[in-house]
């Protein structure tokens, strides 16, 4: 199959929905002739023009306030938010409107708005250019969260967030922007709430988002030459999260290591694990369910210092070791 | 086009102000029928919640009225209003039911939220509200989208949004004047200073006396005026309303009035005075309304009693209607949180 | 001993702070001569003057920066948030420049400002007011955040932030104001981080934040009734998490229960549940480990359905039930 | 008291415009000096990203240097600054060591900030300055909370905090601007107009030409001058900062310049026009200062020459001190996340 970069896939969605659907326009800071900070929007301002591929002042509060009142009033649109940083400004209109609306109004209004947030690490940007925020957003009901690992999840994804009556929000890793893989060319959809398994395993079951979903697999790899057998599922989905998914995964392996890059301490994988600590699968579990994060420290911006701050390959295939080897 | 009998009314009307002989006999008895409708639904929600009847707090607007009637008056019901946590009156300007109100208020499953979210948030949205906000100055940001979406749809509708005086020192009072300027929406920014955002008087909050002083920051046109007089309310809005509709962009509005209540319930008035308080229900918009069409014959007595008591009557109706209504079914509790 | 309200508690802590030292100073929305949205600054300001308990414009992210720039230069401020629900909109203020200032910028400053909070249900305030937001600073290296639940540890606390060179938020609920306790008149501190025991017991462990606390232990009382030994933790500090007497305790009781007012799905539960499940206290464990959070919903304003978001007496009697008869 | 020798030389510089002869020879070697260092700091680091020696991205304020140092030079070493994302040029400016500075950008235990912080968030807090910002206008609360720190510990400061014109579009310039006007703070406001914010250019994103225009809605004095003539700045800031040390409170100022380099290593300039970029090269505010006072007589060709010759010495032994500093060390990751 065609590959597109995960930047490029995420264009090709905005492209379709835009000529599928009037009412779909997308706007945030520099996302016109710039083309995005990160080039995601790319050329879309040459084929859809100003008036749907809208820049805006820097004013994020304001900009979030604008996807809601143009959602609850019949269009879809589609916020840029250039750092997801930034959503720091804006959690009022995302947090006490959005996620809140359709409720406060006893369900006589629809806030079908998509949010777009490129995060993570990696690049150097330092501490407040590269945090991991969104575990934040899975504790806001009446939200959905999702973190597309790869460029066909990408475009699914975020087509099906189009569809999606709700406020949906887009955490992209910057560093995934690059990164390349099939996309079918025509509008397919993939599910929120849904988690891929990436690799069947018997041993271990090793859940992670984004980047560290692909971390993950590399590892998965590295432990199967060691003879581990590591589970790796794709979470794609931080709320609602895909509890059977995981569940059945656990239920086989006995063993579960959670692996994301936002702080490790109230991070998804605090959830993850206690969901499961929770349940029935409980008495399935062989052992502790291990966490791995970032480290709980803002990002630092020397690149050494960097790296350590947030989980690698070989921290994944050290805690997969330790893990089968717990009783 | 004017008929023969409209101008003839119009001409008999010349010895008043234009703002006031621009106004028919129709629009008039509508306009008092809601500025009642306005007090005594407060006045009643103010008894309803000494019995007891009501739960959490609520911000009342009793003495406001003029400037809710008067912007809403010029609207179409298709355009939109955006409220605050004082917006009992703008939704009844915007031609709520008050026993669909009342019922929200008493927390019933007939509310305009189904009981979910009280005064704070309530919203008709079929009717053009799109919502009271606890959040001061939440609503702007929301305009500001509003109308991008009426300019991209080109539907022709206007928005108004209401907020404080304590509102325009928030953040997203800045940037959302600043994009309806950029972009020209159909927005009409309604400022209601009532002098004080909760004890904190203008004076020692805001850097300038007037919200509007702000207007020219945003290239927008901004007037100030006595909001408690509803002609002239009506005749403002009126011009921003056509302006925006027309594609001229947005206005901001101060209508400068006083709210006669505390705050919120909680509210000891500790910051002003008796004396301030009494000039100010000197002042009140209903009474001055009916002085001046009695003055010009426009109404007398008896007929504008009769639109009080209609009023009143509708209150009575909607309230018991409210206290009839269902409670929401608790094994409800989570529905509503998504759409599907 | 002497019986103060929670709100007299934090008042007296405030007016000894400013009496022994000029760098402090009390400033938010209507603290002045309204004495507070729940008059906990009383008549601070007619004691110390408008120059020292200062009326601010209702400007949240300003405000924040404003106890950030004054921190940095050498005051200690103590801002109060009138709602904690307004804190999203100064969460850039917090996130971004008050927790990364001192790493950002190599240990060079410090920043020892105190952020009063008040939040929760229970008030028919709706889904803008009623909010239990805490578990996202929980995730903010670089913050402490704590939750007193009682007059004495709100006074000792704050006193405590007062010393720390650290922003600190606490979190308040709005139903404790007026509940009543022994306080000490002088100016004692409770330490930051130490979670208090509130009863021994031996059949389950219940942890509990805030005013949950309070409801676990009239729980706890129930359930002796009924030959339910349950030993009540209250947390007190959930950042940073006093992991070791929660350990103790689950080490002795084998079983835990959680019990908080924010939303369950990612709230500070899910933190507790994951350190234990990850911990060697897992092989201690003789049941799941259960959650008691809020409903995954806005507050609503009805108050029926407002009780039954959040976790009741009855409720917690019900599941510590429960999690004695699992195996 | 002006010295004999002082008035004589004063009285030398009578053909001279008011702002270029109230600076002495010292002052303008020193402003040249800084311009300089700037200059050749950020042309250098340029070198060094180019080399892959520096990690991340970076902000080049090339052709702004007047605006950074202008507004510095009438400030006591003790006064406070707040600056920006395009920050090194207010660093120096202030008095940072370029070793210390280059150090950071090199991720370096012997940078401002041990490494940790990077360009975007260098901060020399001894010397005064209260460090870069990351977040676009983030550091505009900061400097109202700084103010009133000052105002409170009456301690004479004053504190200078730059923003851009993409930043006077925040909700954050709103509420800052209000609270350092209402309580008369000791703060002035810079806004460095370089005409973009990021592709922005500021006709798109703002309602009005001049951020000074808003000014008036704070009730605060805004003038908006020729950021790149540096006794132009220098006099206005000086102004600003006597008036705000006096308690006469904030006041803003807006310096129009330009960023001859894209906003950052990923800009492709596709927003603006080789021409545009030429013109304003052609307006180097550091050889504008220069002709002007070889013109004058106030420095010969040689004297300058040796003021750029030396800065260009101090930069590269900053760079070789950078090269040869430590990383920090790994075992020290989570140092300094809280204070103790
Ligand atoms: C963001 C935010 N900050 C503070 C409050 C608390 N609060 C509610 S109303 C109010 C005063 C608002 O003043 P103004 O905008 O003048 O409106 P008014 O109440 O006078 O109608 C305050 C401080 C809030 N609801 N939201
Ligand atoms: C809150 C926030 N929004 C967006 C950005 C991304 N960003 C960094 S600089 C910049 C442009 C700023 O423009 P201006 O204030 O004019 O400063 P200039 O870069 O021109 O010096 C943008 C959008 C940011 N860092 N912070
Ligand atoms: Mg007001
Ligand atoms: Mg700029």
């Amino acid at each position: 199959m065609r590959e597109l970069s995960y930047a490029e896939a995420i264009r090709e969605a905005l492209g379709q929905a835009m000529e599928a659907d009037e009412r779909v326009f997308l706007f945030g800071e520099d996302v016109g002739v710039y083309g995005g900070a990160f080039g995601v929007s790319g050329d879309l301002v040459h084929r859809f023009g100003t008036e749907r591929v809208i820049d805006t002042p820097i004013s994020e509060l304001g900009i979030a306030g604008v996807a809601v009142g143009a959602a609850i009033t019949g269009m879809r649109p589609v916020l840029e938010i250039q750092f997801s940083d930034f959503v720091t400004l804006a959690m009022e209109q995302i947090v006490n409107q959005a996620a809140k609306i359709r409720f406060m109004f006893g369900g006589k209004a629809t806030v079908p708005m998509v949010v777009r947030l490129p995060g993570g690490s990696g690049t150097g940007a330092a501490a407040q250019h590269s945090q991991s925020l969104e575990a934040w957003f899975a504790h806001v009901p009446g939200l959905k969260v999702i973190q597309p690992a790869t460029p066909h999840d990408a475009k699914g994804m975020l087509l099906a967030a189009l569809d999606d009556p709700n406020p949906v929000l887009i955490f992209e890793h910057k560093l995934l922007y690059k990164t390349k893989g099939p996309v079918p060319a025509e509008a397919y959809r993939v599910p929120i709430g849904k988690a891929a398994i990436r690799r069947e395993g018997t041993d271990l079951t090793i859940v992670g988002t984004s980047l560290m979903s692909l971390k993950a697999e590399a590892a998965a790899a590295r432990l199967a030459e060691e003879g581990i057998s590591a589970e790796v599922i794709d979470l794609r989905t931080i709320r609602p999260i895909d509890f059977d998914t995981v569940a059945a995964s656990v239920r086989k392996t006995g063993r579960l290591l959670v692996v994301y890059e936002g702080v490790k301490t109230m991070g998804i994988g605090a959830e993850i694990s206690a969901m499961i600590a929770e349940s029935d699968v409980f008495d399935f579990l062989d052992a502790p369910i291990l966490r791995l994060g970032g480290a709980d420290m803002p990002l630092p911006y020397n690149p050494q210092l960097e790296k350590a701050a947030v989980p690698q390959e070989d921290d994944i295939v050290a805690a997969a070791r330790r893990l089968k080897r717990e009783e | 086009m004017a008929t023969g009998e409209a101008k003839a009314a119009r001409s008999e009307r010349a010895n008043q102000r234009p703002e006031l002989a621009a106004l028919d006999d129709a629009t008039l008895r509508e306009a008092l029928r809601r500025m009642h409708l306005i007090r005594k639904f407060e006045e009643e929600a103010e008894n309803s919640y000494m019995r007891g009847l009501i739960h959490g707090t609520m911000h009342l607007s009793i003495g406001q009225e003029a400037s809710a009637v008067g912007t809403c008056l010029p609207l179409e019901p298709q355009d939109y209003i955006l409220s605050t946590h004082r917006g009992h009156g703008h939704c009844i300007a915007k031609g709520a039911q008050p026993g669909m109100m009342f019922a929200e208020f008493f927390g019933k499953e007939t509310g305009y939220c189904r009981g979910r979210g009280g005064s704070m948030h309530i919203a008709d949205v079929e009717g053009g509200n799109l919502g009271a906000n606890g959040i001061v100055g939440g609503g702007l940001p929301i305009a500001a989208g509003v109308g991008l979406s009426i300019k991209m749809q080109k539907n022709g509708r206007v928005c108004i949004v209401f907020f404080g005086d304590g509102a325009s020192n928030e953040g997203a009072f800045h940037e959302a004047l600043n994009m309806a300027s950029i972009w020209k929406l159909p927005v009409v920014f309604v400022c209601e200073n009532n002098h004080y955002g909760m004890s904190m008087a203008i004076e020692r909050a805001s850097a300038v006396p007037n919200v509007a002083d702000r207007a020219p920051a945003y290239a927008m046109p901004g007037i100030t005026i006595d909001g408690n007089d509803l002609p002239l309310v009506a005749a403002t809005a009126g011009e921003a309303i056509a302006r925006a509709r027309s594609g001229g962009g947005p206005t901001l509005i101060e209508c400068k009035t006083y709210r006669i209540r505390g705050h919120s319930k909680s509210d000891r008035n500790l910051y002003r005075t008796k004396e301030e308080i009494d000039l100010w229900r000197s002042r009140c918009p209903i009474v001055r309304l009916e002085e001046e069409l009695l003055g010009h014959d426009r109404f007398d007595r008896q007929a504008l009693d009769a639109i009080e008591a209609a009023a009143a009557a509708e209150i009575a109706e909607a309230i018991e209607f409210a206290k009839a209504s269902p409670d929401p079914d608790i094994s409800e509790l989570t529905r509503d949180v998504y759409a599907n």
